[in-house]
């Protein structure tokens, strides 16, 4: 019966012009405007969206968004990575620890000044130890074996933190370097987890 | 949540009753601090007593490790119509009793 | 409505207190002054001190006692726990977390008409074993089992 | 003896300040089974219990400058009406020409029939002063539809509309995070640790979420609302402060209430 409905209004919707399209997407901006609040460090522009999450908001809602528009979008992602300025990519990895565990920071109950955690676990596996992990993202555990220890696998794993939108557009994974969500420093740390052969996540993966 | 109101059920089988006994209660330790990083007083029941038709049948005393808004169950030699009344006494000296007649 | 009667009552500390109880008619005039007998051993840190503070000199495994407990909880503040003794003439049953602040947990007392069986929820600050200890016929009976305590959903 | 400090690193992870403190384990422990047991444990006693009675109380007790109660208050399926009008919610109400949801609708009542001024509720926190007032009669009109079929109306346009605008509002990406509702709540077989997520976009996970809120978290020892529930999220999305009873929330609700119609109203639920 809800079915039956879904479609109907599915029928509705395709049957509607594009004036009426526009004026839907009118209403949905205004009720976004008048429904949202500055609170704490969050500011009511983060309800503004960037270019790729409009696309990727539309992707995900199934609407059918062109190649070459998410091609583009890609590329200026892409031009977004930032290697470490002294070249080296690996800090502790028990820092790195600290920083997976940590979900803190960007809402509006944590003060300005909060250390920001990467939240690793809330979506991935890694300390095979950890039974608390989350599973919208791929098992990371044994990642030094499973990725290899190139300079390639390094740089990957490097651009992937700072900017996973680069090589996947519409992926879940935040942008830890790119919007500012980890410092350099930080990432190196989190590089050193993945990485460092007495890290955990390779140490005591099967 | 301040301490308030108890709810409490109590059904027959044969010649037992089940009795579940749920209390509102803020049950704090005295060890945990509020945002602001001031310590929360400790409040806590310690001492339960249970009775039926007026005759006590178990009394309980507790420590700030009973969960926030305690529940207990327990079960007793009674019958339909019976009265039980609970009742606790926290560390603050507030209390609460109340009663249900057994269906 | 279940419950018949909804008064909270604010009695004052001390002498007071206790007056209001025996006023109410739950406590007989003899147990007026048992409110938390066991109020020393509450505030103990140590197993063996609670322990010693219980009275327990030695404590018999296993016996007709049981501790049903999850392996583990999802969330330390709310742990479900199930005591019952089979052991005739049991008197009292006691909770003790041995990782805790302060161990002991709940002590629950059996009188005439009760059935040794309780179920109710306690705090775990951590993974710790947990013991139900039993008195029956003035003797002790213990069971421990582990329970493994986790926190998830970061941020909340 | 243990210092003061380790007293309190103990009872912390009790009582969920340190939410993300997390505990390794052993690995033999059969997470899964163990969590099962845990939960089916713990759904006895649910203290959201005790709201509902203090709900039933305030539903009927006179109050606010008017000194009436809410006895005539209409969620829609007529006055004084509550058994099963929390499944049938969000719908159209004419009198206020508006989709509303549980909240909304009872700030409503509360402004016509006792003059409670509802902007002083939206400006307030959860949990405080008016609005733990309506949290407690939320308790109470969600227990009156335990076990209802959840059944929205979606004949009327402003429904249909409402339900354009919440899909919209589920998949909008935003923030630093670049997260939407959808992020976490668009597939199935998701967990954020080990929390299962259900994925809101099909009527099993609509109705396991939708059927389950408002409910009892042992973790804050707190009972949420849906308000309050999808305030938490937008907080945990790490966007703007969604505003109490605005359409977005709304228009949300609708869109996961219409989804799970035709599953159970499993009100109030209890959750780690």
């Amino acid at each position: 019966m809800k079915k039956k409905w879904m479609i109907a209004m599915l029928g509705t919707l395709a049957g509607i012009g594009a004036a009426q399209a526009e004026d839907m997407e009118q209403k949905f901006r205004e009720m976004v405007d008048r429904s949202f609040q500055s609170r704490g460090i969050a500011g009511k522009e983060r309800m503004l969206q960037l270019d790729f999450q409009r696309v990727c908001s539309r992707l995900d809602a199934g609407d059918k968004v062109d190649f070459a528009t998410l091609e583009a979008l890609r590329k200026i992602q892409q031009d977004t990575i930032r290697w470490p300025a002294d070249g080296n990519f690996f800090g502790d990895w028990k820092r790195g620890e600290a920083i997976a565990q940590s979900g803190r920071g960007l809402t509006w109950s944590d003060k300005p000044g909060t250390v920001n955690g990467g939240g690793c676990y809330n979506c991935h596996q890694l300390d095979p130890k950890e039974l608390s992990f989350g599973t919208i993202g791929p098992s990371l555990t044994g990642y030094r074996k499973m990725k290899g220890v190139s300079e390639e696998s390094v740089r990957y794993t490097w651009s992937r933190l700072w900017n996973a939108k680069a090589l996947n557009l519409c992926t879940t994974m935040y942008r830890l370097g790119d919007a500012g969500i980890l410092t350099e420093a930080q990432l190196k740390d989190v590089m050193a987890y993945l990485f460092d052969p007495e890290s955990p996540v390779n140490k005591d993966a099967k | 949540m301040a301490a308030g109101p108890m709810r409490i059920r109590a059904s027959v089988s044969g010649d037992e009753i089940n009795v579940r006994v749920l209390m509102a209660h803020p049950m704090e330790t005295g060890q945990r601090k509020d945002p602001s990083g001031n310590v929360i007083e400790a409040h806590y029941i310690t001492d339960v007593v249970a009775t039926i038709n007026d005759k006590i049948v178990l009394t309980a005393e507790w420590g700030p490790a009973v969960s926030t808004n305690p529940y207990f169950e327990f079960n007793a030699k009674g019958k339909a119509g019976d009265t039980v009344k609970v009742k606790w006494v926290d560390n603050k000296g507030e209390s609460r009793e109340d009663s249900v007649q057994v269906k | 409505m279940d419950s018949k009667r909804r008064t909270v009552l604010q009695g004052g500390a001390g002498a007071g207190l206790l007056a209001l109880l025996a006023g109410v008619g739950l406590l007989k005039p003899s147990e007026v002054f048992a409110a938390r007998a066991n109020d020393a051993a509450f505030k103990l840190e140590k197993l063996d001190e609670v322990l010693k503070a219980l009275g327990v000199t030695s404590a018999a495994e296993g016996g007709d006692i049981v501790l049903t407990a999850p392996d583990i909880a999802e969330n330390g503040a709310v742990v479900p726990v199930e005591l019952e003794s089979k052991l005739p003439n049991t008197e009292s049953v006691m909770v003790l977390i041995e990782k805790n602040p302060t161990p002991l947990a709940a002590i629950f007392h059996f009188h005439e008409g009760a059935l040794p069986r309780v179920k109710t929820r306690v705090k775990m600050g951590q993974s710790s074993d947990v013991y139900l200890l039993v008195k029956a016929d003035g003797k002790f009976y213990q069971v421990k089992k582990e329970i493994k305590v986790t926190l998830g959903g970061c941020g909340g | 003896m243990k210092s003061k400090a380790m007293k309190a690193a103990g009872w912390a992870a009790a009582v969920g300040w340190s939410l993300c403190a997390s505990l390794a384990l052993a690995q033999e422990v059969d997470t899964t089974k163990g969590i099962e047991e845990y939960r089916r444990m713990i759904q006895d006693g649910n203290p959201a219990d005790l709201l509902a009675m203090e709900g039933d109380e305030i539903w009927t007790t006179s109050y606010g400058p008017k000194q009436q109660s809410l006895a005539q208050c209409d969620l829609g399926l007529g006055p004084g009406v509550v058994k099963g009008a929390y499944a049938r919610l969000p719908r159209y109400f004419a009198d206020t020409a508006r989709v509303q949801d549980l909240e909304s609708r009872l700030m409503t009542c509360m402004q016509t029939l006792q003059g409670v001024d509802p902007e002083k509720i939206v400006k307030e926190d959860f949990l405080k002063g008016e609005r733990l007032r309506v949290a407690k009669l939320v308790a109470y009109v969600v227990t009156e539809s335990q076990g209802e079929t959840i059944a929205v109306d979606t004949a009327h346009p402003k429904m249909q509309e409402m339900y354009e605008l919440g899909r919209r509002m589920f998949f909008y990406r935003a923030g630093p995070m670049d997260f939407s509702c959808a992020s976490c709540h668009g597939a199935d077989n998701q967990r954020i640790r080990l929390q299962d997520l259900p994925n809101l976009t099909k009527q099993k996970g609509a109705a396991a979420g939708w059927g389950s809120w408002p409910a009892y978290r042992v973790s804050a020892s707190q009972f949420w609302t849906m308000q309050h529930r999808l305030w938490d999220c937008f907080r945990q999305q790490r966007l703007a402060e969604p505003i109490y009873g605005s359409d977005a929330t709304v228009a949300l609700s609708v869109y996961m209430a219409v989804n799970a119609n035709g599953g159970e109203m499993m009100t109030p639920g209890i959750k780690r």
